[in-house]
């Protein structure tokens, strides 16, 4: 039978939406897990071969593409366009464009912020917090490149400013790196799985974590102590995408799975499966309340306003960071 | 010296609860009916191997399609790992130990490099070099070569690279024990040489092929460093479990853990059973 | 009868060819040459030593490196230690089927995935596992304790990881001395412990080399322990191999980290040798 | 005991499980004596040699060295050294330090020993070996290495457990004759171990002829060869016919005995009645070619030659006789009319009645 | 050649390198002979049998079996089979397989090569053996099916590589005796090498004697015992007395030899000059308590025991005699006055020229 090998996160394609998808079209989806970093890297390793459709952060699609050209424009006449929730399209459609080729489209969208077990550490309200002596130990993120970021900004700087200017990049990053660095001790550890990190937060051993807005609301269902915080600095946007890799071999299949899952009713059920919100127009119309109120809880409106989105990011960017990161996690 | 003291015994049975106690946590907790493989224990289950999803929100191994297909990957690849490392082992094994010729020391030594290369820069070597050659046939033939990218092929051919060193030497020892008067003998009786190998020279050696398949099938199933460098959309056992594990483990894969330890020691007794009935 | 005697030695000898050759030189040919390939600009890169400048300039890389050579060197010893008198009574004590079954048991863990036996500690050692929770509930804590993510747990890890592969050549050697020497060595007044130094040790040297290499091989190539025991303070050589090729798409960097891994293991393993004054070829048989 | 015995063996036992590879021993040895132990292969010696060293306990009895008794001793504190059987060189060491090496561990300086290890090599006929490593040694040298470890250390006795085992005939015939003048030399107690009945009839002042864990006889090695106490020693020492039959007779020593294939032999033993084991050396088998001259014999038959296993002045004749159900076995005259008997050939032959021992069988 | 060899070498050389492992080998052997290669480890008798087997090629030369040439033939083509000296029993089968073997590859049924390797087995003497491990059988057992093994095939010619040199003493003794026999009963013709001079004597029709990869002497036992040809022959092949010295005066095969020492003595040889080497058997040494008994003998001498190494019927003296560098050996009389010589008695020695071999050194 035909075949689609979709390289996507966890819960993008739950078990019976690739059913459903596959008694409509007769076609299989071959689904492999992965991350921003990941999915990358196989293609790079590749050079785009492997699978047909991938789903990288919108900002990740540019800079790769320019180094390696893993990705093949997308053919935006296949896509049914009014699926979209237009502005959202538009934004991806800009930052995921190079040498004039759009090459990647949005799915599901989320923040970044704080997950704050609000019993035991009630004072946390910004990135700044976690390096909070009252917690010590028991705080965690990610040494990855949006704690980068994160922290930059709960530090008044604007790291996204500085995009083009490399020297002053990298200065910037020293100063976020030293901050890191010193915020270390407090930190029970990097984490690197989302549940790995859920675990911990559900059983004490870390009570305030940045991390995704879907693990907080996740768990504040299980239990009403742990909350999603929007920090005062600001929550992360970021956008996953659909983009296909140059040598995917069954374009056509690609395009029927992203119009099929841009469906309101199938958005909404990937959406609630993952937790996220979906860059299907209407879908949040079928979506449970739920995870509405979850959201307002969490933004309220100035919070909304703040969130900063991630900017497609310039090659060599990440070089600066990934040593800072690298230092960050070696040094003692 | 022969008659062992009190604490050199104890200094024993400690050693063997400190190998073992981390199997058995993993083994007993594999029917912890909880969704997280810690303390305290919440009751037995066996939710983790033939569960639905039902009760925890994940599916037991039997039913997960994602454990399922890797250990199919993982005999996907030990399979001709192990016939392929008999094979050729068998035939490296015959030029170490009969074949005369000069440089036979350094392709000696060269068959033991791989094994003090790590297996880390083994996959990446490989990785990149394929990929060259891929990138060169691609454009020079204009056709993509799927099996040198990432992938199943390319992981056998790692995991190879290293498991070929084993079944060599274990083969080749075994061939060094053989004595040639042996095959003379057979001659000296009126045999034709293929007959020789095959009633004579095959049948000695039948234990160290079949002790060489094992092993290498044993090192292909539980080889994670290479195999991580030359995984393709098709992760094996090994590969599943690491993600899993980073992602904070559930009951699942001490499930799996445990059939994999079950299955280890089946194939270990077979060995041991085989060549005990061999002496 | 002469070229086809030769024409079949060549058909033999086809197999190692191409497996030493296309799995083992030309690849490290390879990643030699990428490892001196800089980029310069988007998809150009010129040849340059950039990589090694690199990892000589940034504190980071070559403190990991020192990091990872010298916990593994002390993860050797530890090992080394360890197993010696466990190897000393599989070879000298046990007999029968005491022994089989003591070589055996060492032998079965370490079938099973070294993923398995790291989850394993991981359960054992973290904030809400076993050992843990074992000590308040037998009142010796009050607070949960963490063992894990710490470098103790790493070299517990490693350590755990590499006995089989120590106990094995051990063995082995202590196995091929023959008892009467033993007893001749206490015959004419030896004690104990000279008999330990001066026969037994120096008799053993070809398995005890010849396990604390692939112990150290194996200790400074490994990659999943040290991440999942490690804590956010440690890095493991291999982890910046990984970071580079994996996390950061930088192939000649990482080739050159490959490179240095491969000089660093060669390196150590050629001066242990050269201490001891064994052979690699009969050392490794040895095992 | 005497003050001038080196060793005392008093009742000693050793059981492994309930089998007792040791029976119930007493024996001493006198200061200078070369004393063996003969037995075939699985009769106890060596688990005996290992009590008297000190690497096993015996169940039940002493051992006393020069008067002090050893149990509870350990080996390295003893007074006894052994050369083991497969000589026990330690490899790993040069052949001086291997000499040198139980005098370090006696504590003797490092310079002093070294020049102790010399000296002993210049004795034992190795000079300038130091340094050779032990497996660059042939077998009589590495023999030579194995005495001179033990016998630096100046021990009361010395322990040999088949010593020349391994060697190749040429050499033990060789190596036979040194031992026995190297003891001589450094006038040392030596208890030697072997199932080599030449070597301990060569070598030894007095022999201990051992079966199934008990001493049979002990005594010199003529005694055991003309006079053997049990049909064990009898067949053990020694080439020998053995015949099996029944007392027909029996007074004041002198003993006849029918075998059941009807021969009527003549011979002296103690046993009165009941079966009878009988054995003639082939040496003392007279052969003739007419029946008178060896009418004053009172054994006395005719018979044909079977073989002729001629084997220099070793060489025997095969002789297919009535009454006897196996072939008499006779030394190959060198000179005389019967030098150059042929197969086929009749012969007459006899024997003394003193020559021939009976023993209950 | 005659029409009644089964064996023929002309001229047989093989060279390793440099080295001529045989050097030029001419011999024949007979139908249902026992011929035997006797020399000293290395001398090239391995060699020499496997070019006859088929698993080296002569340098030069020609092997023929029944007047057929052999050279290019090869191994599992020639009617001749051979006894390894590890035996090489192929221990992954069932001693009736082993015995099978060579039948099956003849291409003989299954059935009638079982039956014929059972009654074969019977014919060795191991009824009812066929089903057990080769494993499972004790040396003398091995040693027979091995030969059982060649024997079932009814080759023209078996070749035997030292088969007895794993056994040990009695068992060898034993099997010495039994092969000989099998030799006869089957009546093939055995071309048997053998380091061991009493092996070879004990059991051969006729004795080569190889050196060096050179025949010295071919001939039967008592004639290479009794006239060895060469120096190296007279000492190899059984116990002697070797003297060097100088020819003093030489006639008519009679010589006359000065020692270095002093000593002078007379015996028969074909040499006339210069430096000479003599031999006296033991036991051609004649012993008295006084010089008269002697006096017929142009050899007498006075010397003293200085060691009675007592071995039952192959005792024998060492007597220490001015003008000798060595003592002489004599055998230990069993009888007689002298038959209780003890050490340090004078005793007077003496032998016939005819006992004494005289050779160019
Ligand atoms: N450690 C032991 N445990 C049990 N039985 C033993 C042990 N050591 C020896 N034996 C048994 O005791 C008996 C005597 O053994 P020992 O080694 O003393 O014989 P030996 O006379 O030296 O024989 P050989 O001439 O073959 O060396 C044998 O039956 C042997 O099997
Ligand atoms: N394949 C070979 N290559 C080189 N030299 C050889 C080879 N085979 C034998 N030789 C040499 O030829 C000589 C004779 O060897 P051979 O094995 O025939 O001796 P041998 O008389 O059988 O000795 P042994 O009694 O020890 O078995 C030896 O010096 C040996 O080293
Ligand atoms: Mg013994
Ligand atoms: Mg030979």
């Amino acid at each position: 039978a035909e075949k689609l090998r979709l390289l996507t996160w966890a819960d993008y394609a739950p078990a019976d939406i690739v059913a459903q998808f596959t008694k409509e079209t007769g076609i299989e989806v071959e689904v492999t897990l992965s991350n921003n970093e990941e999915m990358i890297s196989k293609l790079r390793a590749t050079q785009g071969a492997g699978f047909d459709l991938v789903q990288p952060s919108q900002d990740r699609i540019a800079g790769p593409q320019q180094e390696f050209g893993i990705y093949k424009p997308i053919d935006l006449s296949k896509l049914k366009s009014d699926l979209f929730i237009a502005s959202m399209l538009e934004a991806t459609k800009k930052n995921t464009t190079l040498d004039g080729k759009v090459y990647g489209v949005p799915h599901i969208w989320g923040t970044d912020g704080l997950i704050v077990n609000t019993k035991a550490a009630p004072k946390v309200a910004d990135y700044n917090d976690l390096c909070d002596a009252a917690i010590a130990g028991k705080s965690s993120f990610r040494a990855k490149r949006p704690a980068l970021i994160a922290f930059a900004f709960a530090n008044g700087m604007d790291p996204f400013a500085s995009y083009k200017d490399a020297k002053a990049y990298a200065a910037m990053m020293d100063k976020v790196g030293a901050k890191l660095a010193e915020c270390k001790k407090n930190v029970k550890f990097f984490w690197d799985g989302k549940d790995q990190l859920l675990n911990a937060l559900r059983s004490g051993e870390v009570v305030a974590a940045m991390a995704w807005d879907t693990g907080g609301w996740k768990l504040s269902s299980e239990n009403a102590d742990i909350k999603f915080v929007a920090p005062k600095s600001g929550a992360l946007g970021w956008v996953d995408t659909f983009a296909i890799p140059s040598k995917g071999r069954n374009d056509d299949a690609a395009y029927k799975w992203i119009n099929f899952n841009m469906r309101p009713e199938i958005a909404a059920k990937i959406a609630a499966s993952a937790g996220n919100f979906t860059a299907s127009n209407g879908a949040d119309k079928l979506m449970q309340g739920k995870l509405k109120d979850q959201f307002a809880e969490s933004f309220p409106k100035a919070a909304i306003d703040n969130i900063k989105w991630y900017p497609a990011v310039p090659a060599g960017i990440e070089e600066i960071e990934g040593k800072v990161l690298d230092r960050l996690k070696a040094g003692s | 010296m022969n008659r062992p003291s009190i604490v050199w015994k104890l200094y024993i049975a400690a050693f063997y609860i400190f190998l073992f106690a981390p199997l058995l946590v993993v083994a007993i907790f594999a029917f912890n009916a909880s969704p997280f493989p810690s303390p305290p224990w919440k009751g037995f289950t066996l939710e983790w191997f033939v569960g639905t999803g039902s009760v925890f929100g994940k599916p037991g191994v039997l039913k997960d399609p994602i454990w399922l297909t890797s250990i199919g990957n993982s005999f996907k690849i030990a399979l001709p790992v192990a016939f392929l490392a008999v094979l050729i082992g068998t035939v490296n094994a015959w030029v170490l130990e009969r074949a005369e010729f000069r440089g036979k020391t350094v392709l000696a030594m060269m068959m033991l490099w791989p094994l003090v290369i790590p297996g880390v820069v083994l996959g990446i070597s490989i990785l990149a070099f394929f990929s060259r050659v891929a990138n060169g046939l691609e454009d020079a033939l204009n056709a993509d070569i799927d099996m040198l990218r990432p992938g199943l092929p390319l992981v056998i051919l790692g995991q190879l690279s290293f498991i070929l060193t084993i079944a060599t030497l274990i083969i080749a020892a075994r061939l060094r024990k053989f004595d040639r008067s042996l095959e003379e003998a057979a001659l000296d009786l009126g045999a034709s040489r293929a007959r020789v190998l095959r009633t004579v020279t095959l049948p000695f050696l039948k234990p160290a092929l079949f002790g060489a398949g094992l092993v290498a099938l044993l090192m292909s199933f539980e080889n994670f460093n290479t195999t991580l460098m030359l995984v393709g959309s098709d992760p094996p056992l090994p590969i599943t479990m690491y993600g899993q594990m980073r992602e904070g483990a559930t009951p699942a894969i001490n499930a799996v853990s445990l059939m994999l330890m079950l299955g280890v020691g089946g194939i270990a007794s077979i060995f041991a059973l085989t060549s005990k009935a061999e002496q | 009868m002469k070229p086809a005697h030769r024409l079949t030695l060549f058909l033999l000898m086809a197999p190692a060819i191409l497996w030493l050759g296309l799995l083992i030189i030309l690849p490290h040919v390879e990643i030699l040459i990428l490892s001196f390939s800089q980029r310069v600009a988007p998809r150009v890169y010129e040849f340059g030593f950039g990589n090694y400048l690199e990892f000589f300039t940034e504190p980071l890389y070559w403190r990991t490196f020192a990091r990872t050579a010298i916990m593994s060197i002390m993860v050797t010893v530890i090992t080394l230690v360890l197993a010696f008198p466990i190897a000393m009574y599989i070879a000298r004590v046990a007999q029968g089927r005491v022994k089989a079954m003591l070589l055996l048991l060492c032998l079965l863990p370490f079938w099973v995935s070294e993923l398995v036996r790291t989850l394993g500690w991981m359960m054992l050692l973290r904030e809400t596992g076993i050992i843990s929770y074992l000590l308040r509930m037998t009142g010796l804590a009050s607070q949960p304790v963490e063992l894990l993510y710490n470098d103790g747990a790493v070299i517990l890890g490693l350590v755990y990881g590499g006995l089989l592969f120590m106990i094995v050549p051990l063995a082995n050697a202590l196995e091929s001395l023959e008892p009467s020497v033993v007893e001749a060595g206490f015959d004419l007044g030896g004690s104990r412990w000279t008999v330990l130094r001066r026969i037994v040790i120096p008799h053993a040297m070809p398995g005890i080399v010849a396990g604390s290499i692939i112990v150290f091989m194996l200790t400074v190539g490994n990659f999943a322990t040290p991440v999942l025991l490690g804590g956010k303070n440690g890095l493991w050589f291999t982890e910046q191999i990984y970071a580079q090729f994996i996390t950061r798409f930088n192939w000649p960097q990482g080739a050159a980290f490959g490179i240095l891994l491969l000089l660093l293991s060669s390196a150590i393993v050629w001066a242990g040798l050269r201490l001891t004054r064994q052979s690699l070829g009969t050392t490794l048989r040895q095992a | 005991m005497s003050q001038s015995t080196d060793l005392d063996l008093v009742n000693v036992t050793k059981q492994f499980g309930t089998h007792a590879a040791v029976n119930n021993v007493t024996f001493s040895v006198a200061r200078g004596e070369f004393f063996s132990i003969l037995g075939p292969s699985g009769c106890g010696k060596t688990t005996l040699m290992r009590m008297i060293a000190g690497f096993e306990n015996p169940t039940s009895g002493d051992i006393r060295i020069r008067d002090k008794s050893m149990i509870g001793v350990p080996a390295n504190r003893r007074p006894v050294n052994m050369v083991f059987q497969s000589l026990a060189l330690f490899p790993m060491m040069s052949v001086g330090e291997n000499i040198a090496y139980g005098l370090t561990c006696r504590g003797v300086g490092r310079a002093e020993a070294d020049e102790r290890a010399t000296r002993m090599l210049e004795r034992v006929g190795l000079k300038g070996f130091g340094e050779r490593r032990v497996t660059a040694l042939s077998g009589g040298q590495r023999q030579r290495v194995a005495i001179a470890r033990c016998l630096v250390l100046e021990p009361t006795l010395v322990l040999l457990d088949e010593p020349l085992g391994a060697l190749d005939l040429k050499l033990r015939e060789h190596m036979k004759i040194e031992l026995k003048q190297l003891q001589g030399q450094f006038n040392t107690t030596f208890a030697y171990i072997t199932h080599d009945q030449s070597e301990a009839l060569v070598m030894s002042d007095r022999i201990a002829v051992m079966n199934q864990g008990r001493f049979e006889q002990v005594g010199s090695p003529r005694e055991l060869y003309h006079n053997p106490a049990t049909p064990f020693v009898a067949s053990f020492v020694g080439e020998t016919n053995r015949w099996q039959g029944d007392v027909a007779s029996a007074s004041n020593g002198a003993v006849t005995v029918r075998l059941s294939t009807g021969g009527m032999l003549h011979g002296r033993g103690g046993v009165s009645q009941g079966a009878a084991l009988s054995f003639v050396r082939p040496e003392a088998v007279a052969l003739a070619q007419d029946a008178a001259a060896l009418s004053s014999l009172p054994n006395r038959f005719e018979g044909r030659v079977s073989a002729v296993l001629f084997d220099g002045a070793a060489s025997s004749l095969l002789i297919e006789t009535p009454g006897f159900d196996q072939p008499v076995r006779a030394v190959l005259p060198q000179a005389g009319p019967l030098a150059g008997i042929e197969v086929g050939e009749a012969v007459h032959l006899g024997w003394t009645a003193d020559a021939m021992k009976v023993f209950a069988a």
